[in-house]
């Protein structure tokens, strides 16, 4: 199989954007990110998944909701299986239950919201979170930037016993420091540098 | 002598700005204006917002390590001296070289480790995780979180994150320059004739004061305005005005370019 | 290249783990999951590495930390970036930095220790690092006191893409030389013998 260079560099780049991406991978998106048609990228996709079968590997390329995406040979389930048992821990890890209690008690919030009280990037415990169930998007920011808000689901209420959120513990005389005022009110504003 | 303009990045501490000093300028710190060095310290410290004690206790050390070593060039040949201070001394530079010497080493491994850190940048991991059917096998992660557990991790994460922080009160009373000291001595001295250090020292509260009005006389000397007898060993200092002109005619130029 | 039934399901079920997993993967986890020694999932994964290297793949397979785990080409980077805007690791600071590294060629090491080495007090600068999770406490100075004593992370080796601190640059390697020696010592000389 010969391929001239910028076939090869596309192919890379494009096997580098998939490996990267947590959602499928829209093919317009891709497109726009390698500079060619989406019809060219379609081809590319197809062409890689058929060689990724025909070398037996592990993982496939596939087409889930309109993107594309690695995932794993359903063949290979069982092996899965048995680390999402074996690797993971019983409770929530005291970043991810901290970062759960600002979403319930601030929400809607958006993840620089989050991030700015957290002092730390909250997205790998939001996706946790969100895969978990814990955490939904609810709405989006009406000012310009659009950010995502967050919520707490239905589920977290049933998992702590509560009917609503206003059965969630008072705050009391809690008063935030300004930082907090300051970090929910930043990450409001559209030229959010963070 | 050429102007030491202080325009430097913001300096880590006192080392960072001695070695920048000796190093980056390549200039012999006898060369450069003892003035400069100090009147940068000073500057830094002032720069730095949050103003802490070991800084500004680590600035007077080598500030006063700095003065003494620069005092011995000023002083004229003596074979009195004594050994044990000539000791002290060499000892005291001792351990700021190797001090410097530490910091040097850790400052090339640190940039190294920036060059390491913006490589393995340029990779980015596969981050996204199993895939949605396989989520259902996972555990109920908040089986035994209660409510309050909730309201205890929320005061956790807002509680004010504690920033340290001195009073710089004191730190600004120690902003005196060699050449303020040298006019004030040159205002004084000539009414007064003659006056113990102890006098010219009466009520300045900080050693640094003390150490630039020292430096201020040794100026004086090494000019020739004064003497500075010394009637018993190991006691006061005497300073003698020796001048016979207008003190219009003292050249504050000369002042060993002590111009802040 | 013919490969028993036996080999092609370790490589292949290998592929799907390192596919999924977020950290690292340890060998010993691997090699517990796959049901074979540790030797043999290194032996493996080094083959697995070669052969995409050698297939011009987009992405690698690379030990970090102690583990394996699949990234990005570094020469796609400009790719990716474009992609991943957010997620891209904050640079760290000078200060950070040589903190860091007094930390990582020192360790275990007091905060009083690192700050007579720079000279300043170090505790706002270690805070950020704790929060970040490069450096922790990792254990106490048995002395009077008791100090804290801190170490580097399994971050720290993952933000700086090193399989063990081993793969440091030796700190002899930044020892002045002469030149810079002799100028300190000269800077310092009170004598005038010039």
């Amino acid at each position: 199989m010969s391929e001239d260079d910028q076939e090869r560099e596309l192919r890379r780049a494009a096997e580098a954007l998939l490996l990267v991406t947590e959602e499928p991978l829209q093919p317009e998106l891709l497109a726009q990110l390698l500079e060619v048609s989406t019809e060219r990228i379609e081809l590319l996709c197809t062409e890689l998944a058929a060689e990724y079968d025909a070398t037996d590997r592990g993982f496939q390329l596939v087409k889930v909701a309109g993107g594309w995406r690695y995932q794993t040979h359903p063949e290979l389930a069982p092996y899965v299986e048995r680390y999402v048992l074996e690797g993971q821990s019983a409770r929530l890890s005291g970043a991810a239950l901290e970062t759960l209690a600002i979403v319930a008690y601030k929400q809607p919030i958006s993840r620089a919201q989050i991030a700015a009280i957290r002092g730390v990037n909250a997205d790998g415990v939001m996706r946790t979170l969100s895969q978990r169930g814990y955490v939904e998007e609810i709405s989006r920011d009406p000012g310009p930037g659009q950010a995502v808000l967050y919520g707490t689901t239905q589920s977290f209420l049933e998992k702590l016993g509560l009917n609503s959120l206003d059965e969630l513990p008072a705050l009391g005389d809690f008063v935030p420091g300004a930082e907090v005022y300051e970090a929910l009110e930043r990450g409001l504003r559209p030229d959010d540098d963070e | 002598m050429m102007s030491h303009a202080v325009e430097t990045p913001v300096f880590q501490g006192p080392f960072d700005l001695l070695l920048h000093l000796i190093l980056q300028d390549e200039v012999d710190l006898y060369e450069v204006r003892l003035s400069d060095i100090v009147d940068a310290y000073l500057a830094e410290l002032e720069r730095m917002e949050a103003m802490d004690l070991d800084l500004a206790t680590e600035f007077v050390l080598i500030a006063a390590t700095l003065i003494e070593l620069k005092s011995k060039r000023l002083l004229p040949d003596d074979d009195d001296i004594d050994l044990d201070e000539e000791l002290a001394l060499w000892e005291e530079r001792d351990l700021l070289l190797s001090r410097l010497v530490e910091c040097k080493t850790f400052k090339d491994a640190a940039a190294a480790m920036g060059g390491i850190a913006r490589d393995a940048g340029r990779s980015y991991p596969r981050t996204a995780g199993v895939e949605e059917r396989f989520l259902g096998l996972l555990a109920d992660l908040l089986e035994h979180t209660t409510a309050d557990d909730v309201r205890s991790a929320f005061l956790r994460a807002v509680a004010p994150k504690p920033t340290p922080q001195v009073s710089t009160a004191h730190i600004h009373q120690i902003r005196v320059t060699v050449t303020d000291a040298v006019v004030e001595m040159l205002d004084e001295l000539p009414r007064v004739g003659r006056a113990s250090f102890a006098d010219l020292t009466d009520g300045l509260v900080e050693r640094i004061e003390v150490i630039v009005r020292f430096l201020a006389v040794l100026e004086l000397f090494k000019q020739g305005w004064i003497d500075i007898e010394q009637p018993h060993t190991l006691g006061g200092l005497e300073v003698v005005w020796l001048g016979t002109a207008e003190v219009d005619e003292v050249d504050l130029e000369l002042v060993d370019a002590y111009d802040g």
